[in-house]
């Protein structure tokens, strides 16, 4: 085995459903909403030069996936990846420097905002490519078996994703191979501008597809955190006891427009107001706090988040661009680009 | 008079133009209909021509190119929008197995009157994934027709020529210039695929260059020419057909050859036109010929990477010079 | 409309179920047979010089469907498509010829065995990429919608080809749009030489995947024409009445390999001699006759056929080799190759 | 005492070698162990390693090559073989924006060695989509290693430095020269990636070469010694990395430069080579730059038109003579 991502150990298993593990659920909720809200922020300040996709209004899927993971097990998310990368323990900092291209980026400016990677989290990249890293996580699924560990891989993606042939052909091979691998569709109705509803064949384009792999479909409120952990743990379970692959639909929405700064008119206003009403955040608050959360320990998650948030923007801003010296590195394993020998 | 618009404006008025004239020419993308696509360039098209001519797909690109293939051969003469050119990846099969040779395969019993609209290039922040200039790709198999304007102008006038070119013609329009903008003409404006442009004549130097990177040489010449250095610079415009004979001709006055290229350095249209100059052109080249690429890497996202890869007016000012020297 | 392959007048319909039209369908099947037969002999001869895929054990499909269909409907199939071409009015003589590299081929040698195409019988060709195809019947089928006029695209495939990523991008968009298409699925329970059972999610390919795209499951005897044919038929119905595309599985079996001389080892004894006890000719003639179609009617086609394709065979062996001269023609509509200009 | 076997027996012996040495070298494919492969170049290695080491996929070739490169970053070493090169478009994605890409976008947080085996090639009587040389469409992209071994010894030992390499590298096996045979060293073979071969010394003329047609250019070069012209024929072997010193040395010895190269005109190695040789070694050419190559044709099914297409030996001799003469 050559490849050093692998050779950590593992931290203690996480996925607890106790009270505590679901204030860290809201905790992580509120360090990718602020996040994202500084991102865009630091977009329209032109700050962060490229494009940049949000998850607003989208965290609780983040959330209760990650929290029914070990630290060893594999992530791999689109695009739309800034939550998952929090998730698994990537520096906010280093994020912030991402999306402004600063080089003390993540990946020192070299991927930007829709390539996060942080793979000592085991974080194995954001992928702009709609559906290939599906395949790519049956991979890290198939070499944990191979290796004989019992780590997870797990990929997020979107409602549009599910029309792309690489996920039949993903989804395929993981149930015939049996691949420890967990399929999360995040399914937030809408493509880039036009409703998935559209351009789909079925009503719920992950879960009435999985019967066509032979799974059973899964289909969970993508804004409820503890609804989706309660999902992910069993597909989690069954991916590390060798039952295979899980298809899982968590329906939900993005507050915002695609990308940049999409004002997201095509969608009706009502439609927009229903699923504000449904914000994951408040919503889990007032969850918590009805089964007894202190408020004072909420809202201090909450100041905790902002000031972490406010101080990761300060010193990514304060960072120097990439540096053009490092244009060329990093194409190839012995450290540069050069093509010729 | 002549109007001035947007290369963006003028992919949409370069459709519309070839839609009110031939009820067969439908459109066919993602996002391309009620959003007017992403890039914005089919806006309005979707209220001219309604629904039936101009519509959304899934996420699909092999479903839409197949789509557009089978109804090019059947009578209709789709234009299908691949959003960002590296998503040709997706698709790679239709392009270059189906579209690409079914004349060829059939002896001619099959035509696919088609074309293939991409986001081509960088300069936008986007990344290795969103960034790519694929004509290199695209050049390279046979059956192709591939086009990259650099003005509205052209966007109007080789849109309309590919739209009505009875083989699959890729056309290429290059994201990072389709905020500028430029004179079209009045009325029917009809160019012809294959037909180079000399954008500025010069003496001491040819510089054949390409879609945004055209506009890099012209600035590089404009330098150039303060410090006494007169420049040819062309503007190929179209790859397949390619316009050899004004490169000769070029080449021939100047004797000096310099390309300007946005794609990474191995195997693109710069090769191929520098080994056409090779073989073609050897007696009339007085010094070796250079070629301005970017590094043989993935684009970065960074702006102050992507600066430093794509060739700027200074690299390229700093090549012809030292190139002449 | 510019491309005058679609402006033939259509011929009168077929798709009868009477008497004459299942000896017809007999007829069909044993062209077909003779046909492989041959073609198989001049592999073994070396005056086919490429390769080859037979079709022999499967005639009942290309005959079943074909005489659902109307001449101005379109066909789309694989490099399995010597059946296809035939039942759309290819010349035997002509598909030899291609066979063997002639100048008088269907094209001229410039396609040979897998692509096979008749544009003049609306067979809009073989493809050999697994899956694309479907994707491209979905556009004819559109153009005709289009065009207002109510001709089906029939695309035939096999079981492989369900793995394949084109073959959901093409279900879902021809269900989405409801496109007059017919998806023909030739189970012949093999991939080249792997068992599609060993690398597909479900049991069967094409019927178990149906409700991926909204569509019911249609599962039918492959060496059946009669069955075939009812299936056929009403999937053609549905399609020519706006009813959208069907999915149809036809289970039926190969007798020999997958290609060229490959004597198709990989397979149980039992499962070719089972296979071989249900060949659909045989099976077919003996119901014929069982409902009083005379004997001679049945010889006569067969002696017929053997002389089609006695004559034909003949004819293109005598043909010249394709022509070099023409090496380079009909690479673009001005009819030669240059890419200057 | 060196073996004799066949290029199609050098692939699984090459594999072997370093499946024996590493367990986690594990290999993916349609077909590629019950059956031994299409091409029969894995036969016997399922029987050796094992179902868990040699899997037969479905075709899928995304997830195959989806499935090699998740394995690649988390610690296996993959060879997956997409049997016909031409099917490297179903999966072009995968290739060109995902393996290629990654380890640049995420600054070296991901190493990829892996390899991905191709039939290449044409002189079958395929066809056109089953045919094609695909060499220069992978070279044309930075973050690839691509490797084109043209006997049974360089089969092995590219194979072994493929598999060892941390980088991901295109395998193109030669389809038409699966049944030619040729001596390979006793015991681990381990060759070098980047390394021309001069395969015949010359001074009057350099011809590169590639794969099948080394052997062409070598029958060339045997015929034209008969007339008195002394070709040198070097054997590239591998386009990325690129032995440019081997090449620039024999251009200098020579001053003619020649390529053969068996894919169409435009945009492959050959323009490439062309390209840098007009650039680096301007001054030592006495001649044009001539490449052979198909023309810009898909290739075509008969033998007949087949023939004519690829590169012969009798052409290489013509445009040697003429371009001498
Ligand atoms: C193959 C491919 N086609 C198109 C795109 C452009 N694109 C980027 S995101 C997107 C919409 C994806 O929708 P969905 O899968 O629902 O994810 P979401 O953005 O809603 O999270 C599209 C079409 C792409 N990146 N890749
Ligand atoms: C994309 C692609 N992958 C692989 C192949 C090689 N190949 C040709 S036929 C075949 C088997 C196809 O099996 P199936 O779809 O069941 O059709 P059958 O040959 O049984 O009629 C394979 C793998 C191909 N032609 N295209
Ligand atoms: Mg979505
Ligand atoms: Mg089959």
């Amino acid at each position: 085995m050559s490849n050093d991502t692998v050779k950590r150990p593992p931290r203690e298993a996480e996925g607890s459903r106790g009270a505590e593990a679901r204030v860290e659920m809201y905790r992580a909720q509120v360090r990718v909403r602020l996040f994202e809200k500084e991102a865009y922020n630091l977009f329209l300040q032109n700050l962060v030069k490229g494009t940049s996709h949000l998850a607003i209004g989208q965290e609780a899927v983040a959330a209760g996936v990650s929290a029914a993971l070990r630290p060893d097990d594999y992530v791999f998310a689109t695009y739309r990846g800034h939550a998952h990368a929090i998730s698994r323990g990537a520096p906010m900092t280093a994020c912030f420097a991402e999306l402004m291209g600063r080089e003390s980026g993540l990946m020192a400016g070299k991927g930007g905002s829709m390539h996060l990677t942080y793979a000592k989290g085991n974080f194995m990249g954001s992928y702009a490519i709609v559906g290939a890293h599906l395949t790519i996580a049956n991979g890290a699924a198939w070499s944990a078996v191979y290796r004989g560990t019992d780590q997870v891989a797990v990929a997020f993606f979107g409602d549009g994703a599910t029309n792309i042939g690489a996920f039949h052909e993903a989804l395929n091979l993981a149930a015939t191979w049996k691949l420890p691998v967990v399929f999360v569709c995040e399914n937030n109705l809408y493509m880039e501008y036009t409703p998935i509803s559209q351009v789909t064949a079925v009503a719920q384009p992950a879960a009435d597809r999985a019967s066509a792999y032979g799974l059973p479909p899964v289909l969970v409120d993508g804004n409820d955190a503890d609804a989706v952990h309660e999902a992910a743990t069993e597909a989690v379970e069954r991916a590390r006891s060798g039952g295979g692959p899980s298809l899982v639909e968590a329906v939900t929405y993005r507050h915002g427009g695609h990308s940049r700064a999409d004002p997201g008119k095509y969608r009706p206003d009502e439609e927009v107001a229903e699923w504000l009403a449904k914000d994951p955040l408040p919503r889990y608050r007032t969850r918590l706090q009805g089964e007894g959360v202190e408020a004072p320990l909420l809202d201090r998650i909450e100041a905790d988040a902002r000031d972490e948030v406010d101080r990761a923007r300060e010193e990514a801003k304060a960072a120097p661009p990439a540096d053009p010296a490092h244009l060329e590195t990093e194409v190839f394993s012995y450290g540069e680009s050069s093509w010729r020998r | 008079m002549p109007q001035v618009i947007t290369y963006r404006e003028a992919v949409a008025v370069g459709l519309a133009q070839e839609m009110e004239r031939d009820p067969s020419v439908v459109l066919i993308g993602e996002d391309i209909a009620t959003a007017g696509g992403v890039f914005k360039a089919t806006a309005g098209l979707l209220e001219k021509f309604g629904p039936k001519r101009v519509r959304d797909t899934p996420i699909s690109e092999q479903a839409i190119l197949g789509a557009a293939m089978g109804a090019a051969m059947t009578g209709l003469r789709p234009v299908a929008e691949l959003m960002f050119a590296d998503f040709v990846s997706v698709c790679h099969d239709l392009v270059v197995n189906q579209i690409a040779k079914a004349r060829y395969m059939t002896n001619g019993q099959i035509s696919l009157p088609l074309v293939v609209r991409f986001g081509n290039g960088g300069g936008l922040r986007f990344g290795a994934q969103h960034s790519q200039s694929v004509e290199g790709w695209l050049m390279a198999v046979p059956g192709l027709k591939v086009v990259v304007p650099s003005t509205p102008a052209d966007v109007v006038g080789l849109m309309a020529a590919a739209v009505r070119d009875e083989d699959p013609v890729m056309f290429l329009e290059e994201k990072a210039l389709y905020p500028t903008s430029g004179e079209v003409p009045e009325g029917e404006h009809v160019d012809e695929l294959g037909t180079a442009r000399v954008r500025r004549a010069g003496s001491d130097a040819s510089i054949f260059a390409l879609g945004t990177m055209v506009h890099r040489a012209l600035g590089a010449a404009g330098q150039l020419a303060a410090e006494g250095i007169d420049c040819e610079v062309v503007d190929l415009r179209s790859l397949v057909p390619l316009d050899v004979s004004t490169v000769a001709a070029s080449v021939a006055k100047t004797g000096r050859v310099f390309t300007v290229e946005e794609g990474p350095r191995l195997c693109g249209w710069g090769a191929e036109l520098a080994s056409i100059v090779a073989e073609e052109c050897f007696y009339d080249l007085d010094a070796p010929v250079r070629r301005v690429t970017t590094p043989h890497i993935p684009l970065p996202a960074a702006d102050s990477l992507e600066d430093a890869a794509i060739p700027s007016v200074e690299r390229v000012v700093a090549v012809v010079r030292e190139g002449l020297g």
